[in-house]
């Protein structure tokens, strides 16, 4: 029989969960590692085996849809679990299960000796569940499922050595703010399901049209509230602050949910809702703004960090505006082919910084760090790889990724999103050398005894970082223009964003100014990579100098801009003490007060009564008299 | 003739029951009280009920009275002590509550309520019932007053006050 | 002989009032529980006065059956009473009802 | 003539209360069987109902009808249509869950206990099953009795402060409600002539608008008190942190649905105009129940405290539900219903678990439990998850619904009960941070006893429901959808019934959402305004 195409990727990794659960510790750690590994590994074979059924079809009926059940169905409302395969969620697919296998085999050797080495596994692969329902899914409800599961298990990830207090923080942190993005995604859907009646991709995108006013409030809000949701899971403005803590969970994981999967979720759902937003323009212009500002901000913060695994965390947060930044400007072929190239280097960037961390035996500041190129050959050279790719130096993959983000910036005219584009690039070459220069050459400054036990990883540990190093220099190519029918990676997705859609508001641009596109932002790169080279290994002193010249930029940029603490200040105190305040005083005064209050003024009143009953018979018998003549009367006036 | 037989014992009636509030010392009370029961009888006796003017004397005046006596003897009562403001208040409190009683009563008698005016209720047939209903009550008087009485026999104090 | 009611009922009503109001007053005003019985007597017979004379004007001995219940219920009251003020002057040494409070609420 | 069911599932947890009762004190261990066997085989009774019921079946089913007082024509009759019947399955699930639960946390007079909760458990499933109001109203009252004395002797420091506020405020509100039933029975009486208590009689019967706007206060104070909403909540949490673990989870998981359940049953098909006028007060003290009790949750010292004032939160979502008047509304409120019980009844019993080694319900005591108690970690996790309302748990697929239904009626209504989500993540992660990460704060804690298989029993049924409902819901959807939709098309018929015409909500800010009466089920068609 032919073995089932789709809901096999996901049911693979949730049945290693449910495997792992009932063996428990029998398994023992080579069973776990293999039944991890195994499981992504086969899910990644299946999700080939898709794509290439996929492919074999033509160009239109490229769409395979597969029911698994009726979900929900209350009055004219109702959804099912159903999985979706289109040239969109094959390559995330690819990406998910492929980088995400090369992480899980990094982690066995990674984790080898951490004690609870079982419950990493079984959230790890809980989470490509999660991951592979979301991408799969083929209702925006079902990849609400799979949205809020991936939050759980970066909780679950983050908060891991849950003995840390700060790692516990740290995971609290990032759930609640993704909550608060998913109240938006929550909102957007409701308000999407009202009025187009069903949340399933192809009724809901067919039947847009006729429901919205195109610009009207209703999509544009609809929108936002989608956009909100994809801010909170993709970390950019204003719900980015819980990434950088979310470093406190163990590298792999950084990796593989903080750098390739994740966090691109909301990148691909606002790719996947491209129609809704083309509807309304004033949502995309705002997730071109949002796109590029966070771009910017994240990489200036970037220049300051000395925690090598924050650097990269500003870094993923940057990355991630510009692929934001693409979609805002129509350009979402772009922006999904640099949210996979950004899987590839960034998963190796993360692996390598990781596996320096495990041969320096937890040292992660930089500062503590320098010539290591020697000692660690394969993890410096994949890593410098990697930052060339990411510093978009042609022929690795970053190059034509950016620089196709750049050109749809420049071709549909946003030509202020390109020019922060721009300085962006300039940016990101610059810090991501610092880290190289400061990590790999100049002096050693390793602490002693790091010293005497720097050891380059096992090769569990270098095989991924090799493989990833080839795929950041190769996962540019397929966007080379061979046959003229232009971009290969575009024309791929072209069915799902539609020939027009891409390049629709685009004005082709004449030969001479694409390539003079492309010299301007090599050269942008190279400037950042010289500087950075000047900076912090032809002449140290340099930064120091630069440093005293602004100190209050400095010191801005080393404290984030103080966003963190003042959000604090602005949310989260106020909030607690308006809630303090609500418990004792309004509950407990007012409200129990009033309750409490009838009991008392039951009481009183029968005190007053008692005063009556003295004792003395007389009294009594004057009452009675009273009533007796109060009786007389009451008949008289009859 | 008629009319002056009840004007006396009317007089006799009000003036010793006057007597029996007002006077200081209880055996004098309780004596004329035996007289104003007497002034009683004879205004049975006007009314015709012959019968229950002989069961007034016999009963009230004879039995009644005389436990009263034996009682006022018993626990050798002295004068009242009566004196002081509070008490004044009270007698005068009382008074004005008296007057204002009669005062509702003559109105009714003024608006000439007419006494035959109750309804006819016919009264539950208390035929036989009577006598045991009596003897029932008596019965409960008797009891009451041996147990209340039973507790002189032990030394006044030592348990907890009879009933 | 039935002789029309020689003594017109109101007038032995207005009596029964007066002696009614003498005993109330008596139980209000004194001290004495002694006395304050008396004055009870003094208005159970006031009202034995009126069920008689409402007896003679309605010619039916109901009310005169009537009075013997009061009567009982006199006796029988007057035999608790006294045993308890006897007591009470026992425990108390006193007869004088505003000394006892002892029930007060 | 066929088996009287529905009084053997009433009153066989009553007769089996008076044989416990009757059982010598020191035989703790017979009681303790004698209990559970008397409460799984309630179950037993009970579970069939599921198949035996035909949800499509209009109007009442295995009906028993007896004279009980002919002079007043009060009938002893009872029925069950697809509400009751999930009801019912929750109590008696939730009494079988409590029993056993508390073998080893009830020592002292476990003979009472045990008869108190089986009596206790009868007065509910008949507040569920009763079609005569008068028998309703009866069995309203017969169930304070036990939980009174549930919270009263086995309770905690305050307990008798705690019982007496939660009996007498209840009480206030049932006697008024009784005053209302009768105003409604006279009411039948003048327009049919046949004096009687029976439901179906009420619901044909047309009620002027001016009447109904009080008797509809007179039922919504008492319900109100009960499910608790805003103002009339602060008898829950001192009932809750008072009562033994059984007695809680029971308060939580049942006796709060009594007040939606009457909302649903009586106060909106009895009352359609005056629940429709009053619909935006009661959903403005939803909106706030929500986010009052969500905020003081997350200041709670005490464990039991805040999973008390979640309670409130979440019921808060119930009402919201229940008042956006259309089917998602109504599904997703009974949905929340059964998921409420389920998962706070789960909470309030991992919350005695660590209260019966720790003798201790602060917050602070606790801290990095997860380490000695990783089964229970894993337990309170998934509790957690289903009361935060995580997608693949109960607890979304209620909320999602109730907001549909909301969104519907007034986007500003859900959007202001949405903020709930963040809100409950905020206090229950922040309460699971401080209890369960960290490193152990407390000696004591090192060497606490994970959960013993009878407690591993305890919560098994209670992990499946909250997976099953959360991935395959559709089967109790199935069963309770058919009697929403018939009470939300009465509500229709008798607004028309009075009023004809369309009864139009005025709902501030959103759409205008008009209800014209038309007798087939399935939501109101959204004449909203196109923006």
């Amino acid at each position: 029989m032919t073995l089932p195409l789709l809901w096999i990727i996901p049911a693979l990794p949730l049945g290693a969960v449910a495997l792992s659960l009932l063996l428990g510790d029998r398994l023992g750690r080579r069973g776990t590692a293999w039944l991890a590994c195994g499981a992504v590994g086969a899910s990644f074979a299946f999700a080939v085996r898709a794509a290439l059924a996929l492919a074999a079809r033509p160009e239109e009926g490229r769409s395979i849809t597969e029911v698994a059940y009726r979900w929900m169905q209350v009055g004219d409302f109702s959804a099912n679990v159903a999985f979706l395969l289109d040239p969109l969620s094959a390559v995330m697919i690819l990406v998910v299960t492929g980088v995400g296998f090369l992480i899980h085999v990094y982690s066995t050797g990674y984790m080898a000796h951490d004690p609870s080495f079982r419950r990493f596994f079984l959230y790890l692969n809980l989470f490509m569940f999660a991951m592979l329902t979301l991408v799969l899914a083929d209702n925006l409800l079902l990849l609400f499922v799979g949205w809020e599961g991936v939050g759980l298990c970066s909780y679950l990830l983050i908060g891991f050595w849950y003995t840390k207090p700060s790692a516990a923080e740290a995971g609290k942190k990032a759930f609640i703010v993704n909550r608060i993005g998913d109240f938006g995604f929550l909102l957007g859907m409701l308000a999407l399901v009202t009025w187009t009646g069903s949340l399933q991709y192809d009724a809901l995108f067919s039947a847009a049209p006729q429901a919205f006013v195109a610009g009207g409030i209703a999509i544009t809000v609809a929108t936002l509230l989608l956009f909100l949701g994809a801010t909170g899971k993709s970390a950019q403005i204003p719900l980015y602050t819980w990434l950088p803590d979310a470093m406190e969970g163990p590298t792999p994981v950084s990796a593989l949910i903080h750098a390739a999967t994740m966090v691109t979720a909301g990148v691909y759902m606002v790719a996947r809702c491209h129609s809704l937003f083309q509807l309304a323009p004033i949502s995309l212009e705002v997730v071109a703004v949002v796109g590029a500002a966070t771009a910017l901000f994240a990489a200036t913060i970037g220049l300051a960090q000395n925690d090598i695994k924050r650097v990269l965390a500003y870094s993923t947060i940057s990355q991630l505006g510009y692929m934001f930044m693409a979609c805002g400007v129509g350009a979402f072929g772009a922006g999904i082919f640099h949210l996979m190239t950004h899987a590839f280097f960034k998963a190796l960037l993360f692996l390598g910084a990781g596996s320096v961390i495990h041969a320096l035996s937890d040292e992660q500041d930089l500062r503590r760090m320098g010539g290591l190129a020697k000692k660690l050959p394969w993890t410096h050279a994949t890593m410098l790889v990697a930052t060339i790719a990411i510093a978009g130096i042609p022929p690795f993959a970053g190059f034509f990724s950016k620089d196709e983000i750049l050109h749809g910036a420049f071709a549909s005219g946003h030509y202020g999103v390109w020019a922060v584009g721009l300085l962006g690039a300039i940016l990101t070459a610059f810090y991501m050398f610092r880290l190289y220069v400061l990590a790999f050459r100049g002096g050693s400054r390793v602490s002693h005894e790091a010293e005497h036990h720097l050891h380059e990883s096992p090769p569990s540990m270098i095989v991924p970082l090799f493989v990833l190093a080839i795929l950041s220099l190769i996962g540019g190519w397929i966007g080379l223009p061979f046959q003229r029918g232009g971009h290969p990676f575009e024309r791929w997705l072209e069915p799902v964003f539609g020939a027009g859609g891409a390049h629709g508001t685009m004005r082709p641009l004449s030969p001479m100014i694409e390539w003079l596109l492309i010299e301007v932002s090599v050269v942008a790169a190279l400037l950042g990579i010289v500087f950075a080279f000047r900076a912090y290994l032809k002449d140290p002193s340099l930064a120091t100098r630069l440093r005293e010249r602004w100190p209050a930029v400095h010191r801005m940029l080393v404290h984030k801009y103080w966003v963190d603490e003042g959000l604090d200040a602005l949310v989260v105190m106020p909030l607690y003490r308006a809630s303090q305040r609500l418990w004792r005083f309004w509950d407990e005064k007012i409200v129990d007060g009033a309750v409490n209050g009838v009991g008392f003024l039951f009481e009183g009143f029968s005190v007053g009564l008692r005063l009556f009953q003295t004792g003395f018979v007389g009294t009594y018998a004057l009452f009675l008299t009273l009533g007796a003549v109060a009786l007389l009367l009451h008949f008289l006036r009859q | 003739m008629m009319l002056l037989l009840f004007a006396v014992f009317a007089i006799t009636l009000v003036g010793c029951s006057l007597m029996v509030v007002l006077h200081r010392n209880p055996v004098t009370s309780a004596l004329f009280l035996v007289v104003a029961f007497c002034a009683l009888a004879g205004l049975y006796l006007l009314l015709q009920a012959e019968f229950l003017a002989m069961v007034q004397v016999i009963v009230y005046a004879g039995a009644i009275m005389v436990l009263f006596l034996f009682v006022i003897m018993y626990l050798n009562l002295k004068r009242d002590v009566e004196d002081g403001l509070q008490f004044a208040l009270r007698r005068g409190a009382g008074w004005l509550l008296g007057i204002l009683l009669l005062g509702t009563a003559a109105l009714f008698l003024s608006r000439g309520w007419a006494p035959g005016a109750t309804t006819e209720a016919s009264p539950p047939p208390i035929g036989n019932s009577a006598a045991e209903l009596t003897s029932i009550l008596l019965l409960v008087g008797i009891v009451g007053a041996v147990v209340i009485g039973r507790g002189r026999a032990k030394p006044p104090g030592s348990e907890e006050p009879a009933p | 002989m039935s002789a029309p009611m020689a003594v017109p009922l109101s007038w032995m009503l207005a009596l029964s009032g007066v002696v009614f109001v003498i005993g109330l007053i008596g139980v209000l005003v004194r001290r004495n529980a002694l006395v304050i019985f008396m004055s009870i007597e003094l208005m159970l017979n006031a009202a034995n006065l009126a069920f008689v004379a409402f007896a003679r004007q309605l010619d039916s001995l109901d009310g005169q059956v009537f009075v013997f219940f009061v009567m009982t219920v006199a006796a029988a009251e007057v035999a608790i009473g006294l045993a308890i003020i006897v007591n009470v002057f026992r425990l108390r040494e006193t007869v004088y009802v505003d000394e006892i409070n002892l029930l007060k609420g | 003539m066929p088996i009287p069911w529905l009084s053997l599932v009433i009153f066989f947890p009553l007769v089996s209360a008076v044989l416990v009762a009757v059982l010598p004190r020191e035989a703790s261990r017979t009681i303790r069987t004698l209990a559970t066997v008397a409460a799984l085989a309630e179950v037993a009774f009970a579970l069939p109902l599921w198949w035996r019921l035909e949800p499509a079946r209009a109007g009442w089913q295995f009906v028993e009808q007896r004279t009980w007082l002919p002079a007043l024509g009060a009938t002893y009759s009872l029925g069950i249509d697809g509400i009751s019947m999930l009801l019912v399955l929750l109590t008696v699930v939730l009494t079988a869950i409590a029993v056993i639960a508390s073998f080893r946390a009830i020592e002292k007079r476990a003979r009472e206990f045990y008869a108190l909760l089986l009596a206790l458990e009868s007065g509910m499933l008949g507040t569920f099953l009763a079609t005569d109001l008068l028998l309703f109203y009866v069995f309203w009252e017969a169930m304070l009795v036990p939980m009174y004395l549930l919270i009263g002797v086995w309770g905690g420091p305050r307990r008798v402060y705690a019982a007496v506020k939660f009996f007498l405020y209840t009480m206030a509100g049932s006697v008024l409600m009784l005053v209302a039933i009768l105003w409604l029975y006279f009411l039948n009486k003048n327009a049919t002539g046949t004096p009687s208590f029976a439901l179906d009689a009420f619901y044909a019967l047309s009620i002027p608008p001016a009447a109904q706007w009080w008797l509809f206060l007179a039922f919504a104070f008492a319900f109100a008190i009960k499910v608790p909403m805003f103002p009339l909540h602060t008898w829950l949490p001192d009932a809750h942190v008072e009562a033994p673990t059984a007695g809680s989870v029971i308060l939580a998981a049942v006796l709060l649905k009594m007040g939606t359940y009457g909302f649903l049953r009586f106060a909106i098909p009895l009352f359609p105009q005056a629940s429709a006028q009053l619909a935006p007060w009661i959903v403005g003290l939803a909106l706030v129940g929500i986010w009052y009790g969500a905020l003081v949750a997350m200041v709670q010292p005490d464990l039991k405290k805040l999973v008390a004032y979640s309670s409130v939160s979440h019921l808060g979502f119930c009402m919201l539900g229940l008042y956006a008047m259309n089917s998602q509304g109504f599904a997703g409120a009974m949905l929340q219903m059964l998921n409420h019980g389920v998962s706070t009844g789960a909470l309030f019993l991992l919350v005695g678990v660590v209260y019966e080694r720790r003798h201790s319900r602060m917050i602070a005591d606790f801290g990095g439990l997860w380490k000695p108690l990783p089964v229970y970690a894993a337990v309170f996790l998934v509790v957690m998850l289903s009361s935060v309302g995580l997608p693949g748990t109960n607890g979304f697929v209620g909320e999602f619904l109730v907001l549909l239904g909301a969104f519907r009626t007034n986007p500003v209504w859900a959007g202001l009960a949405a903020v709930g989500v963040i809100l409950s993540a905020v206090y229950m992660l922040w309460m699971f941070q401080r209890v369960m990460f960290g490193p152990v704060t407390h000696a004591e804690n090192e060497h606490l006893a994970d959960l013993s298989f009878r407690e591993r029993l305890v919560f098994a049924p209670l992990l499946i429901l909250i997976f099953a409902i959360g991935v395959f819901p559709q089967p109790f959807l199935d069963r309770m959808q058919p009697a929403l939709d018939r009470t939300l098309a009465l509500a229709r018929q008798r607004a028309a019934l009075s009023a004809p015409g369309r009864v139009e909500i005025a709902v501030p800010g959103g759409l205008k959402v008009v209800i014209p009466p038309q007798p087939s089920g399935g939501t109101p068609p959204i004449e909203g305004t196109r923006r």
